[in-house]
């Protein structure tokens, strides 16, 4: 056996082991976080706990969650532009394919409107919603369907930071009465985390979408990538 | 801030401001540059003088400000550190016009004086420090500054030295930074004081201020060239002649002698540092230095080296002085950190300009200088009589103090130690002159500079005639106020005193 | 032996077989799957011990939710990021290790 | 006022100039990155500025308090890492901007992965709570990773591979502790950490894991090797950036994490475990960098060795006297921002030397000082706060360090700080002696824009000016601190 494996089974069993102790002494927690959050769902403008504690209690988080999740795209597009692909061409002309796609795409939309929407009294909400989207945009894309539009910079780009923007300005403009970042009125907390989740799903899907389209497989073989015309790289030595 | 703390700021800003323009300033505009450093020195001198005259008259300079809690940043003139101040300003004004004159064409002259000016810098900083976190700062700084300089000639050898250079004085920093943090956590902020700040302590930690005591000196010996601390030193004059005259004999080897001065005096005081026992085993290696340092320089043929040997030896007399228990010794050590300053730069510039105009740079190739060069070489002749100590030059008043201090302080042997010096000073300075002024050239010289109206260039004469008229009047004028003699005399009045 | 429990060690034991497979294998992709399965023992530790006690705790799951956007984020970083080192260099796994 | 508005905009604005600057055309985004520095400048000293004239204050984002919302705390430290932050960032901006002109036009996309690298900066110095760290920790170490692999050479790819893993896999270790954390405390604010922490198992297993993810982050020799190729090999301003702060956020949650629940919690053979590896950094990090060849790959291993340094801390503050604690937290301090300037000040300069020469390697600087003078010279200025050499940040740094560790009885952290100092002079002397020698090699260069050199010297002078002046900084930084203001 390699040491590397030897050493890799012993830590991983260490670690193990450590972790199931300490799981078997965990001791209850003195603080009922829970019963906090039951006290404050009233407040929050939504019905469902762990959408109040994402989009509201939380939403910190969630923002930069979502900017995290922008910055994936925004190094594929930034590496897609050091090393320009071939133009992508992809799909099966599957007659068939197209046929069932039609059936299932309106069904996507509307599971991705009701998961949007169940957010605010039951699981469901912008990630959920925006993942069956992008599958959508995933399926439409496999059965060669062209979505050129995607290659237009400003409308991708635009759609990508939409929900980031309006997450962000949100959170600035509720902040005009003198409250903190993210302090939404109780009043319209409802709407708003219903508009940042509309906002989000969009970028979600489009997102992961996107992070399909910038990689693609034709570009891959490294003996076909000789071929092209050297890439942009290279430059400066340093 | 008062005027008397913007003056000191403005002393070690005239070297500094120099110092960041003439980095800046393109290879090629050298009257700019020369004209900047002269009137930077002139200015510094003059500010210096106005000092002197102030701290003569007891006034109080002192620039303060906090670095971190319970650690200032202090200048302070007093008559010690005011004294080392005035020696280095002068010979910067010297050796700068010599400078000028000795890398006419040279290149990287920017790179050179910017350096040049920040090592003056960092030496009026050491001699004006107030505490020892102070003296540490500039005498790191001097170290940085210094290795530009020796490694500026850019060949195999001199980035050698260099590196033996970095070797011996950042280890040596490290060990003084050591012995500083420790007294640090002992005893707070270690002002200079005259009479020292020490003598109150617990006995019971007596060892460990022994300990520290060992850790500074050998860390300030470093540079002070202490045996077997010296070996950078021979090794450093691959440096240009106005490298090794004013930093390899006057500004870097006496900041290790001044440090010890100030680690003695200041800090430990001396009574306290004679109780603990440490002036006497001090007192053995700078014996030990000077006759080493003799006996080496008489194997030299090189002349710059045989002339380094001779620093080696000669500062340890200021330690030795520093050593003595009592205010003559203390005089003899005090007034050979001036005597030794002019004797030496006169020396080394004498050198510098046998090998520029004659391109010689052996002992045994110089015979006959004398009578191609008669001017150079009355200047190295007053300087070598001033070294062996003959009267009336100012070499003869130090070892005259010494002698009696060292009686004085009942170590009779130092008096035997002074003799052996002296005779062995006289055995590797007479056979250089008898050679340059009795013996003859038998081939013609290889002039390497154009000449003009003199035997050299006159940015190289005047600087080595003014110095050795310096050391000349040092000697004998030394009853006369003013005279480093009688500098000497206030300082120890005013250390001796409290 | 509660629910949460088993949850809980159901969560370790995929996260050192994630650990396993993260450090013996040399693949980079399936480096990515260890790290995924990884990040699932993590979710399943922070979700079951959540189940414990007062009933169900939403602020874990919506930590849970974060956590897998973080890491669908990661993963799908670390993919653009393979695929243009294999284009570049024609190799799965990464130079220095062997 | 303007403070408590302004404590939002430290990641409000850098997320929204990211968006807007991926938004622009390319040919913008460094126009736009120049103009959006002083807005989150002046929101940078505004918060400052609001500390220290209204002391250390916490902020309930969406007014929820902690436990159930997220507070962000904005104590000494936390601000004088963002303005730490705003200035060095602020810095390596006008470099880049200047610097990318001449690299291929992909390079552009460095405005909007500075900026989301700026926010999660931002947001990991303000955030109070664990798992909030968490998420900061991603976004910093994504942007991070993005911008290595910007260059798009293969070698930049596998770093950035190799950096990525190494990052997530710390991430995951954070994760798991906090999870752990969260499922005996019940909160993931610091503050209630600190209230309710006891030494059980699970806590110290928790904390064995956060501690072991950040090492892996922090890259703490022997988990150092993603860091020298990552931060040698990707653009110049970006190994700036990496190593002078990118590689400090980590740390600092450490370091945040450590005073919440490391002097409770852990054993007294925890904190010298931790110093010993700090020790081997240090060791290790210089003898590498001292053999490198590539100029950039030396001040790489240099970071190495330096966040030894930073480790020094833990052995210092636990189980020691408050005096040695306070010294040690002031040391470290002053170590960190000194090496975040210095080290940005050494890759700026060395960035420039090797624009001048047209070549990385050491070797081919022979007689580079007498063509670029300035930037050796903010080499130099740099190298000697690296070196610990006085007059200089890092110097006043280490001489807290060293009267914490003769304080505290703990001499044998003496001879780490001995032997480093020379170790360190030992590979910046190295390349000095290259630059000064006069060789046949050489006998033009190429002369970068000044912007270059200045940026380089600026960031260098305030390395050696921070040591001059340390008190008030240090002052600051003590509003909040468990050691009291000062």
């Amino acid at each position: 056996m390699k040491p590397r494996v030897i050493f890799a089974g012993l830590l991983s069993l260490a670690i193990a082991g450590a972790l199931g102790w300490a799981v078997l002494e965990r001791t209850l927690p003195a603080e009922n976080l829970p019963e906090r959050v039951a006290q404050a769902m009233p407040l929050s403008g939504v019905e469902h706990p762990i959408t109040a504690v994402l989009l509201n209690f939380r939403g910190y988080d969630t923002l930069l969650e979502i900017a995290v999740l922008l910055l994936a795209v925004v190094v594929a597009l930034a590496l897609r532009e050091a090393q320009p692909d071939r133009p992508e061409r992809m799909g099966l002309e599957n007659p068939l394919l197209r046929a069932v796609m039609a059936w299932l795409l309106p069904l996507i939309l509307i599971t991705t409107g009701f998961l949007l929407w169940a957010g605010a009294y039951q699981p469901g909400g912008a990630f959920q919603a925006g993942s069956v989207l992008a599958a959508g945009g995933l399926l439409l894309r496999l059965a060669g369907v062209t979505t050129a539009w995607l290659d237009n910079p400003a409308v991708l780009r635009t759609g990508l930071a939409m929900g980031l923007l309006t997450f962000l300005a949100v959170g600035l403009l509720v902040m005009l009465p003198g409250v903190p970042f993210l302090t939404y009125p109780t009043e319209y907390a409802g709407a708003l985390i219903l508009l940042i989740e509309l906002t989000l799903t969009l970028s979600i899907g489009l997102t992961l979408i996107s992070l399909f389209r910038l990689t693609p497989p034709y570009a891959d073989d490294p003996e076909e990538a000789r071929d092209q015309p050297s890439s942009r790289n290279g430059g400066m030595a340093s | 801030m008062d005027w008397n703390s913007l003056i000191l700021f403005a002393v070690l800003a005239t070297s500094l401001v120099a110092s960041a323009v003439i980095f800046l300033l393109a290879e090629s505009r050298v009257t700019l540059r020369s004209t900047i450093n002269l009137a930077a020195a002139v200015l510094k001198l003059l500010l210096v003088l106005w000092i002197i005259w102030g701290v003569y008259q007891n006034i109080e300079y002192e620039l303060r400000f906090t670095i971190i809690d319970g650690v200032d940043f202090i200048l302070r003139a007093d008559a010690l550190g005011i004294m080392f101040v005035g020696l280095s300003s002068l010979l910067w004004l010297f050796t700068t016009l010599y400078a000028i004159g000795y890398l006419e064409k040279a290149p990287n002259r920017s790179r050179f004086f910017g350096f040049f000016s920040l090592c003056v810098a960092s030496t009026v900083g050491i001699a004006l420090a107030g505490n020892l976190f102070t003296f540490l700062l500039f005498y790191e700084l001097l170290t940085l500054s210094t290795y530009p300089l020796v490694v500026h000639r850019g060949t195999r050898e001199s980035l050698r030295a260099g590196q033996i250079y970095l070797y011996y004085t950042l280890g040596g920093g490290a060990l003084l930074l050591f012995g500083v943090v420790a007294l640090h956590v002992l005893v707070g902020d270690t002002e200079f004081i005259p009479g020292g700040s020490l003598s109150g302590l617990d006995p019971t930690l007596y060892p460990l201020l022994i300990g520290i005591f060992l850790m500074m000196v050998i860390g300030l010996g470093v540079k002070a060239a202490l045996f077997p601390l010296h070996a950078w030193l021979p090794m450093a004059m691959v440096a240009p002649a106005p490298v090794s005259a004013l930093l390899h004999a006057v500004a870097v080897v006496k900041a290790g002698a001044f440090g010890i001065a100030r680690v003695v005096y200041d800090v430990y005081g001396i009574e306290f540092a004679f109780s603990l026992g440490l002036l006497g085993p001090l007192a053995v290696a700078a014996s030990i230095t000077i006759l080493y340092g003799s006996l080496r320089a008489l194997a030299q043929d090189d002349l710059k080296k045989r002339l380094a040997f001779s620093t080696i030896s000669q500062v340890s007399y200021i330690i030795l002085g520093i050593s003595l228990f009592g205010p003559i010794g203390t005089i003899g050590g005090l007034v050979h950190l001036l005597h030794q300053g002019l004797m030496k730069i006169t020396l080394f510039f004498c050198a510098g300009n046998y090998a520029e105009t004659l391109g010689v740079h052996k002992v045994s190739e110089l015979d006959g200088a004398g009578q191609r060069m008669p001017a150079t070489s009355v200047a190295f002749t007053l300087g070598a009589f001033g070294m062996i100590g003959i009267p009336p030059m100012a070499g003869f008043i130090s070892k005259w103090y010494l002698g009696i201090g060292a009686l004085e302080a009942g170590m009779n042997w130092v008096l035997g130690v002074l003799i052996v010096s002296s005779l062995l000073n006289a055995a590797y300075f007479l056979p250089i002159l008898y050679r340059i002024w009795f013996r003859r050239r038998e081939r013609p010289w290889c002039e390497g500079k154009v000449v003009g109206r003199f035997e050299t260039p006159a940015l190289l004469l005047i600087p080595t005639l003014a110095t050795a008229a310096f050391a000349l009047a040092a000697g004998l004028f030394a009853g006369m106020p003013f005279s480093p003699l009688y500098w000497a005399q206030i300082i120890v009045s005013r250390e001796y005193l409290p | 032996m509660s629910g949460a429990l088993v949850f809980a060690w159901s969560g370790v034991v995929l996260f050192s077989l994630g650990l396993f497979g993260f450090i013996v294998h040399r693949h980079l992709l399936r480096r990515l799957l260890a790290f995924n399965i990884m990040g699932s023992g993590a979710f399943l530790v922070l979700v079951g011990l959540a189940q414990d006690g007062r009933g169900i705790d939403p602020v874990p799951h919506a930590m849970v939710i974060t956590g897998i956007v973080v890491a669908v984020a990661s993963t799908a970083l670390a993919l653009v990021v393979f695929r243009r080192w294999y284009r570049a260099s024609g190799r799965t796994d990464l130079p220095e290790d062997t | 006022m303007i403070g408590f508005w302004s404590v939002p905009l430290l990641f409000a604005l850098p997320l929204a100039l990211g968006i807007v600057s991926l938004l622009a055309p390319p040919a913008w985004r460094a126009r736009l990155g120049l103009a959006g520095l002083l807005p989150l400048l002046a929101a940078s000293i505004a918060v400052f500025a609001h500390l220290v004239l209204d002391g250390p204050h916490t902020y309930a984002l969406g007014n929820w308090n902690a436990p159930l919302g997220i507070n962000l705390a904005v104590d000494g430290l936390a601000a004088g890492m963002v303005l730490l932050t705003a200035v060095v960032s602020s810095l390596c901006a006008i470099y880049a901007w200047v610097y990318l002109r001449d690299q291929p036009a992909s390079s552009s996309f460095f405005w909007p992965l500075l900026w989301f690298l700026w926010a999660g900066m931002n947001g990991i110095w303000l955030a109070e709570d664990i798992f909030n760290l968490y998420v900061g920790l991603e976004v910093m170490g994504l942007a991070a990773v993005g911008l290595v692999a910007l260059k798009a050479t293969p070698q930049a790819l596998a770093a950035a591979m190799r950096y990525l893993l190494a990052a997530l896999l710390g991430s995951l270790a954070y994760l798991l502790g906090v999870a752990l954390l969260y499922a005996s405390y019940g909160t993931l604010s610091m503050a209630g950490l600190q209230e309710a922490a006891t030494a059980d198992v699970t806590t110290q297993v928790a904390l064995a894991l956060i501690i072991l993810g950040l090492l892996l982050k922090t890259a703490l020799f022997p988990l150092h090797a993603w860091l020298p190729p990552a931060h040698g090999g990707a653009l110049t301003p970006v190994s700036a950036l990496l190593s002078a702060l990118v590689v400090k956020g980590s740390f600092y949650i450490l370091l945040r994490i450590w005073m919440v629940l490391g002097t409770e919690v852990t054993p007294f053979a925890t904190a010298q475990l931790l110093g010993i590896l700090g020790a081997g950094a240090v060791f290790y990090g210089g003898w590498m960098a001292w053999r490198q060849h590539h100029l950039k790959q030396l001040v790489a291993y240099s970071t190495v060795a330096q966040i030894g340094y930073l480790f020094l801390f833990f052995p210092l503050v636990t189980g020691t006297g408050p005096e040695a604690a306070r010294l040690a937290w002031d040391g470290t301090l002053m170590m960190l921002i000194a090496h975040a300037l210095a080290k940005a000040a050494l890759f700026l300069s060395a960035g420039n030397l090797i624009l001048a020469v047209g070549s990385a390697h050491i070797g081919h600087l022979v007689g580079i000082s007498r063509f670029r003078p300035m930037s050796l010279f903010s080499f130099g200025l740099a190298g000697v706060s690296l070196m610990g050499l006085p007059p200089s940040g890092g110097f006043t740094g280490k001489w807290l360090l060293l009267n914490s560790a003769i304080l505290s009885g703990q001499w044998w952290w003496l001879i780490v700080l001995f032997l480093g100092g020379l170790l360190s002079a030992a590979y910046i002397f190295k390349v000095f002696r290259m630059a000064f020698r006069e060789g046949p090699q050489v006998d033009h260069s190429v002369t970068p824009p000044l912007t270059l050199d200045v940026t380089a010297l600026m960031l260098a002078a305030s390395a050696i000016l921070i040591g001059l002046t340390a008190h008030l900084p240090l002052a600051w930084l003590r509003i909040g601190s468990p050691f009291g203001a000062g």
